[in-house]
């Protein structure tokens, strides 16, 4: 039985029906790589699941229960990684993280510090975010989302700004989530090297409608 | 108790088609109350005791200035409807309903200063009733200004509609704070007249204007409504037939 | 009649009042009707776009 | 890892501390509204009168008019910068009701805005003419009244957070809906420069208060959803 299934979802922006159509299931322990040329709705179907957007029409079914992609309880089991980092220039990386968690969770300051230290962002873990460079920044939003650890990650293009070393991470990330038996969403071209078993994926071509 | 009625009035094609029906049911007997009511008003009716021919200006000032607060209250539930319910049409009402009202607005504010002027000897005399009429011809352009400061359609809808209704929960309260405001200072009113006593020679030509403005509000209403569907309805298919 | 006109007086006031509803009156007719007609075409305009496009 | 999940009262106070902390860091803003505040009050002298007879008079208005104006000033960056980097998505996928996250930022705005310039509001009244014996009646009208302008004005930003130099518009669209807060509070600090009892305007204004604290939020969380879509 799928923990995530998607039914008729249909998504208009401006004049453009973008998103006509689309169905897939995503089972537990699994990610979902959905793949498309740019401007085909990849970030909008993912803001949409994140209930971000508000969908034309759309049946979505979280651990086999109907909901709207709302509802607070679903919020509480995902995270979003869109494309900026969500960090406050002016505080440092920790007190980043503790917020960005802190706001879903009760989180202790050594769980940040592991956080940080598991992405390697400790070094730079004091400076303001303001001084860091867009990979640093993107690995402090990594230490959140795996802090949180919430059951769903709806990731857009995760590896943007990050050097050969970052993008590993973002692999090791998500094989170690799905391990955990979470769920993966990711709009990304990069190769996970995950087994087939573990990964599907979703084209979204220029009609719109899953391949 | 299915709501099949309800959902028809949410399907775009059947309201589009019904619009175009209703539109001369409401045209016509407008016209018609109005001109009757203008004869009534300006040769029927006698002169006021006081005020004596210039009283007359009522006829075209109260039925402006009820449309401009009536149209805001069928905006602000339009947008209500489309906000909880989720239909298009509901917001295409409202955004249809937006420069009626303004312009009935502005007009009952310079009716309002017409007849101030040979009453109280100024243009604009601080009353209650105008000044009230005034801070709602800023919340009308507060509407088509965040309208207009949205590209997306379906955004600007929403939130516009979420201005509407926070704007028409304030209408009363700016309409007692200013009657308050005027109280504690004893400034001039000029409309003594709109809660009329009057005679009925008097009064029926009034009810007949306000009558007659309320169907032609609701005409043009749904005229620009079809307008509207059209704009959101984008490539609907409905839409080739209705082309043709 | 031209004691009609006068309006006792009040003419300079009475009169522009209602010229100033029939311009209301008249203008928001022909905002309503310019906006269905505009919304028709550009609705046209779009449906001759997407026809070209499908059918190169 | 069975993580016990944040209430929604730790949440807001989570999103109060941080603003209040981000306000500490980046002092200036916090100074402008009250230099912009002092700038209007003091300019009316130089364009009416220095008799403070007379400017006694317009006291109550020009203050209300003042702190209006530079409360409406603070409003614009209220969710803009949140909006810009990404934070504020982060408040409407947390989980947590974005209404009480809404307050929450609210009042973050009103201690960093509307506090301070009713605190600031006697100094300039003195320099208004203002007698010292009506300070006291001044702040308690002033304080109620900021509240429901950061209020009504967290709606405004919200509405305008997608619209491109929405800061004219934000002053628009809240002007005229701080249009009662504005008769209730001069007619308050007006009594209380004559000396007699504002109980009346200060119900008033307390109502206006509690109907705001209990709406806002609904139409600033739905604001901020559309205006981030």
């Amino acid at each position: 039985m799928s923990e995530l299934s998607v039914k008729n979802l249909h998504v208009f922006r401006g004049e453009r029906h973008l998103l006509r159509g689309l169905g897939f299931e995503v089972p537990a322990g699994c990610c979902l790589q959905v793949v498309g040329a740019n401007g085909t709705g990849k970030t909008t179907l993912l803001r949409v699941l994140a209930g971000l957007l508000e969908p034309e029409s759309l049946e979505l079914t979280f651990r086999g229960q109907r909901i709207p992609p709302r509802d607070p309880d679903y919020h509480a089991n995902l995270s979003y990684l869109g494309h900026d980092p969500a960090l406050k220039s002016d505080f440092t990386s920790a007190e980043n993280v503790s917020f960005n968690v802190g706001l879903r969770r009760r989180v202790a300051s050594e769980d940040v510090q592991s956080a940080l230290i598991r992405v390697g962002a400790a070094k730079f873990s004091d400076r303001p975010v303001r001084a860091l460079s867009a990979g640093q920044r993107r690995r402090v939003a990594l230490a959140s989302l795996w802090l949180t650890g919430a059951s769903l990650w709806l990731l857009d293009e995760p590896a943007t700004n990050l050097d050969v070393a970052g993008q590993g991470l973002v692999a090791s990330l998500i094989q170690e989530h799905l391990a955990d038996g979470g769920l993966v969403m990711a709009a990304t071209h990069q190769d996970l090297g995950l087994p087939p078993n573990q990964c599907a994926t979703l084209e979204i071509g220029a009609r719109g409608v899953s391949a | 108790m299915n709501w099949t009625w309800f959902h028809r009035l949410g399907s775009p094609p059947h309201i589009y088609r019904i619009a175009g029906t209703l539109t001369p049911w409401f045209a016509w007997p407008a016209g018609l109350l109005i001109a009757a009511a203008l004869y009534g008003g300006l040769v029927l009716a006698p002169p006021d005791y006081q005020q004596g021919e210039g009283f007359r200006i009522l006829y075209v000032h109260a039925p402006s200035a009820w449309l401009a607060v009536m149209i805001y209250g069928v905006m602000a539930s339009a947008a209500a409807v489309g906000l909880i319910w989720r239909m298009k049409v509901a917001h295409a009402v409202a955004a249809s309903c937006a420069g009626v009202g303004a312009w009935f607005t502005a007009v009952s504010l310079l009716t309002g200063m017409l007849w101030g002027k040979p009453m109280w000897g100024t243009y604009w005399v601080w009353d209650p009733r105008l000044t009230a009429q005034l801070i709602l011809l800023f919340l009308y352009l507060g509407y088509m200004g965040l309208r207009a400061g949205i590209d997306d359609l379906g955004r600007a809808d929403k939130a516009s509609a979420v201005l509407a209704i926070v704007g028409v929960v304030n209408i009363p309260i700016i309409r007692y704070s200013v009657e308050w405001w005027n109280s504690i200072h004893q400034a001039p009113s000029v409309m003594k007249m709109d809660r009329p006593s009057m005679p009925f020679d008097m009064l029926a030509p009034l009810l007949m204007m306000l009558l007659g403005f309320t169907l032609y509000f609701a005409a043009v209403m749904l005229v620009r409504l079809r307008a509207e569907i059209l704009r959101r309805e984008r490539t609907a298919s409905w839409i080739r037939e209705v082309l043709r | 009649m031209t004691e009609f006109f006068a309006m006792g007086g009040y003419a300079v006031f009475l009169w522009p009042a209602y010229l100033v509803t029939l311009i209301a009156i008249v203008a928001n007719v022909l905002i309503a009707r310019r906006a269905h007609d505009g919304a028709k075409q550009e609705a046209r305009r779009r449906f001759d776009l997407e026809d070209e496009g499908s059918t190169t | 890892m069975t993580a016990i999940r944040t209430s929604t009262i730790a949440a807001a106070w989570l999103v109060l501390e941080r603003d209040l902390r981000l306000a500490v860091r980046r002092p200036a803003q916090l100074i402008q509204p009250l230099v912009f505040f002092a700038v209007v009050t003091l300019l009316f002298p130089l364009g009416y009168t220095p008799e403070l007879g007379k400017l006694r008079a317009i006291a109550p208005g020009v203050l209300w008019v003042a702190a209006l104006l530079a409360s409406m000033l603070a409003l614009e960056s209220l969710f803009r910068e949140d909006a810009a980097d990404g934070t504020l998505e982060q408040f409407v996928v947390s989980g947590q009701p974005l209404v009480g996250l809404m307050a929450a930022k609210t009042l973050a705005h009103w201690l960093l805005t509307g506090l301070p310039l009713t605190l600031m509001a006697p100094l300039l009244g003195i320099a208004l003419g203002v007698p010292v014996v009506a300070m006291p009646g001044i702040l308690v009208a002033l304080m109620l009244g900021t509240i429901t302008l950061s209020l009504i004005g967290a709606v405004g930003a919200g509405l305008t957070l997608g619209v491109r130099r929405g800061g004219v518009l934000l002053s628009l669209l809240t002007l005229p809906l701080a249009v009662p807060v504005l008769i209730f509070g001069a007619r308050a600090t007006e009594l209380a420069i004559l000396g007699e009892s504002q109980i009346g305007p200060l119900y008033l204004l307390s109502a206006l208060a509690v109907l705001g604290i209990t709406l806002a939020p609904l139409a600033a969380a739905a604001a901020v959803r559309i205006g981030l879509e």
